[in-house]
């Protein structure tokens, strides 16, 4: 009888994680996909804990105190560490799929099937590397330790080795399940893999292997649903490895990577500029003063906001610039890249924290084909992302990757500390281009500036 | 555990993670940009589904070693589970059309 | 086929025919209104499937009367399934772009 | 070995189909789709014939043989005739359902438990519902049998007593495996039920229930799935189940209907046309020569085909005066309505035959936009998906059926035989308005003195 409601509860819970999926694809129904995730996995839970062989109820008890405790602050994180809490979460849903490997192993090595005990080596090994590897992504993008890519000869190679070697001994494991002296090695050789995995990428790179990761997660999730027969868990996890598959292919597309060099870990790959030609050209620079009689002066203007935004923190400051604009009857829309900040949709999330309402925020091929009507276009930390290089330079190495083409604007204006590159490495031509304006400064005060000019000149 | 019922039972399993592998690109190759970051905290969440595994392992009480292993599994899935969909949902009250702000 | 093996497999068949009839609903409410009748002749190709059962029925050759009911049945599918494919396919051929059409 | 070899090509098989079916969605890539549903069934076919217990490959040789016979000719009717094949190919695919079913039930019917046995009940009502229904539908949109509704008091319920008999019989036939004698009760009672479910339902309705009954025999298959522990069948079954379910909703929401409506057999109840005011009005007609000059002067013309065309064979006709327009600098689109002639996509099929590339058919809600502009309205063969009552005449029977705009136009042309009502049975106010002018003719005879007089009037 419990069977036959787990089995029920199990069948709607897969039901439910697919609709939230599914709801979450348009922002009028995405709520709903939360709240029916949230009850696909109460099902679930239920199911399970209702089980027969449940006898001791008191650490789950604990257990479920402790993750919320750690779990609620985690949730309330300023939207700018979302990255790196991603990796976290990761990490622990790794380290649980790793760990119920580890311990199905010790309790009945012997009793599985050759096809269960490779899916459980399988969901091991990816559970431990995708571990380590997040918690790595995690202090690189924290920056507790050094985001920069360190590399050394021959690197591919060992670590190609410590991969190889764990599946060799997890093929020994699976041939001969008694000898469990190989469990730890390869548990150990996994989470190595892991470390090395994440040092020769740099900080900057991390989002698309976080993806990856998601991915891999997933997967350790779906080889535990072979292991223990368990169709929920190969469901989900499968939306899982589906969904990371499909943002890093997306994040690969809009940087104008294979999928491949990224899998290969040909990025870290320090991209050194093509620096053949080191003429002198001018730019020219601007006060706020200045640029706010050019916004004031608009009739529209659409804003293009990247990493910097994100790292000065200035979306409430860029709403404010939005508000008194508006006031003022000047149009304001902003056009977001792909991959402009540090993750899918950066830019979105921040934004929608600052109120700004979603029906403002252009993807990039329709901000591209209203651009040459823009009359100023006001780039807020970001610089990749609007490189005309792009476009016709084939020495770049960002040649071919799609940007917001900013330069088509009738005014650019460019708030950044310094000339120097951002993720690429690349300079930016845009900068040197006549009808451009850099207005250098932290990006939350230089706004904060514009607004302050602004609605003084509105007071007059 | 006779083979001819392990093999049958495989290849159902199979079925199941081709279509809900399917399912999983179909659905979220058409999750809007804009969506994308709150997509990786709900999938995240989801992939917390390890969870019933964990409090099997926690439950069953079999052995001290499998107890605090599961204990420790049930706990970070249920970090990921409580923080995963909450932040999904925080994320999601952010986006506001127009006319929802003005309100 | 003790009770509880056959009650796992329900299960595992009731999550097939939910995550099938998913995709079904999914691909299918996409597919263009101008390709809506090729549509109705692709599925009558495709429950044409029916064939598999039917094959099993004929060529066991148990009793004379599950013969017969399988010979006829393999006809009937055999039927859906050239007549299907090829109607459909001759459907598609004519669906033309303008610059395909003036070569 | 064999069985390992069948569960592979039943895997990929079942990848197979929904590729297709992903594939044919849009035009590019559809026939790719159909090539990999022909790969999908030889695998499937040949995980099949390798089996050991197929013992005796004559019968299976004959069959083919047959089935390829009859088939061919099938696949090479005219296209007008696509509805009534559909209907007659839904009788053979519910006709193998339940003859399978029923040779099942002879063979082991003590040795299924009762779950399978519930399946195969399922399986033989549905098949055998589906196949005299098919039948009785065929018969109809070939004209074989009278297509106007046959109604009679208490309808509804001897039709849902049978039902319910054949329901009661199946239960108890569950409950008790060797009572056989209820067996070919069963099967009579699903017999009969599919022959009164469309005898009160007139020809034009026909459609709507073939799709439905296209989701019957898939649902049948399906539960033969569940009968054989068969994977395929079960994803194949649900995948038509859903398709014809999805397609029959399609058609009730174009028509305005409710879909339980259509479900609980009020369908084919005749439509009474609210004729209160037998006001005489007048009515504007032309002739060819008139006609072809409003075309010849006109910069835009949209046709919009209807089921008269479908009769008329008219398409290669239409194709002709597109040409000769064409080439005089004339713009000719069509707007397909969704429910225009008697199955969804029907013009579509019919056009796409006379070679009209499919860039020119707009669907409704683009050609509603463009309509205002455009000079001449040319109606062929269609009726009420033109009727403007559908948009304000709260006591027609079409009221909010979504219509072609097409009195928007600045002129309108409509070809049809008479003042005589299309299937909905309602007088078109179109026909009265002040811009419309009626040509009265067998559309394919019209269309083609149209091409007439257009080809002499370009020869002077
Ligand atoms: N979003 C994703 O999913 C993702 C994933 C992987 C990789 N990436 C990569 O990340 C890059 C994103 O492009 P992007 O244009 O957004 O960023 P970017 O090219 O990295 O440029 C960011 C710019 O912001 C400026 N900046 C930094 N801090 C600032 C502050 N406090 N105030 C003002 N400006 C500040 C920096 O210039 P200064 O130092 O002069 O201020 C820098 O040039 C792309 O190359 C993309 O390929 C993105
Ligand atoms: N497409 C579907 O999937 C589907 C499904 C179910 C129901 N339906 C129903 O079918 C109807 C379709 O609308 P419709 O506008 O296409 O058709 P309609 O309303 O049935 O009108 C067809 C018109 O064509 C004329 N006609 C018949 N034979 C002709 C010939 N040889 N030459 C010239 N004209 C001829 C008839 O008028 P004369 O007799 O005066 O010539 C008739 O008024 C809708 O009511 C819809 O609800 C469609």
């Amino acid at each position: 009888m419990n069977e036959l409601i787990r089995d029920v509860c199990y069948l709607a819970a897969a039901a439910s994680f697919i609709l939230a999926l599914k709801w979450l694809s348009a922002v009028p129904t995405a709520r709903r996909g939360v709240l029916i995730g949230v009850a696909g996995m109460v099902l679930a839970v239920s199911g399970t804990l209702i089980q027969k062989e449940i006898v001791e109820y008191k650490w789950i008890v604990i257990a479920f105190v402790l993750g919320t405790v750690v779990g609620v602050p985690l949730a309330n994180i300023p939207m700018t560490a979302v990255p790196q809490r991603t990796a976290l979460s990761h990490a622990f849903g790794a380290l649980a799929a790793a760990l119920v490997g580890t311990a199905e192993y010790y309790l009945k090595a012997t009793k599985f099937t050759h096809f269960e005990l490779s899916a459980l080596a399988l969901e091991v090994v990816l559970g431990f590397l995708t571990f380590t590897a997040s918690l790595m992504a995690f202090g690189k993008l924290q920056e507790l330790i050094p985001t920069r890519p360190i590399t050394y000869k021959n690197q591919n190679i060992v670590n190609l080795g410590v991969l190889a070697a764990a599946i060799i001994c997890s093929v020994l494991l699976v041939l001969d399940p008694t000898k469990s002296y190989l469990f730890p090695i390869i548990a150990g050789l996994a989470l190595t893999f892991g470390v090395m995995l994440i040092v020769p990428i740099g900080g900057a790179d991390m989002p698309t292997v976080i993806s990856l990761l998601n991915s891999y997660a997933g997967l350790a999730a779906s080889a535990m649903g072979f292991v223990l027969d368990n169709k929920l868990l190969i469901i989900a996890g499968a939306l899982d490895g589906a969904s990371g598959l499909i943002l890093s292919i997306i994040m690969c597309k809009a940087m104008n990577r294979s999928f491949t060099n990224v899998l290969f870990g040909a990025f870290g790959q320090v991209q050194t500029a093509s620096s053949g030609e080191v003429e002198q050209r001018t730019v020219r620079s601007a006060t706020a003063e200045e640029a706010a009689s050019f916004l004031e002066a608009a009739s529209s203007v659409m804003v293009i906001p990247g990493y910097g935004m994100a790292v000065a923190q200035a979306q409430h400051k860029v709403r404010e610039l939005f508000d008194v604009l508006q006031k003022k009857g000047v149009e304001m829309r902003f056009a977001i890249h792909p991959v402009a900040g540090r993750m899918p949709g950066h830019m979105n999330v921040l934004l929608a924290e600052a109120d700004i309402p979603y029906d403002k925020l252009l993807e990039m091929e329709d901000a591209n084909s209203d651009l040459p009507q823009v009359d100023v276009a006001l780039v807020i930390g970001a610089n990749d992302v609007t490189n005309p290089a792009a476009r016709h330079d084939k020495n770049s190495p960002i040649y071919g990757m799609p940007i917001i083409d900013v330069d088509k604007a009738r005014t650019v204006m460019v708030i950044k500390r310094s000339m120097n590159p951002g993720f690429a490495g690349v300079e930016n031509e845009l900068y040197f281009e006549p009808q451009t304006l850099m207005l250098f400064g932290d990006a939350k005060s230089f706004v904060s500036d514009l607004v302050k000019e602004l609605s003084g000149g509105g007071g007059h | 555990m006779d083979p001819a019922h392990q093999g049958s039972s495989i290849v159902l399993l199979l079925y199941i993670f081709m279509l809900a592998a399917f399912i999983g690109f179909e659905v979220i190759r058409r999750v809007s940009p804009l969506l994308h970051t709150p997509l990786m905290s709900l999938t995240n969440a989801i992939s917390a589904i390890a969870v019933v595994g964990a409090i099997g392992l926690a439950g069953k009480a079999e052995t001290t070693f499998s107890t605090i292993l599961g204990t420790v599994a049930v706990t970070a899935s249920m970090i990921n589970i409580v923080g995963g969909y909450l932040i999904t949902y925080r994320m999601l009250r952010m986006f506001k059309k127009k006319e929802q702000i003005k309100k």
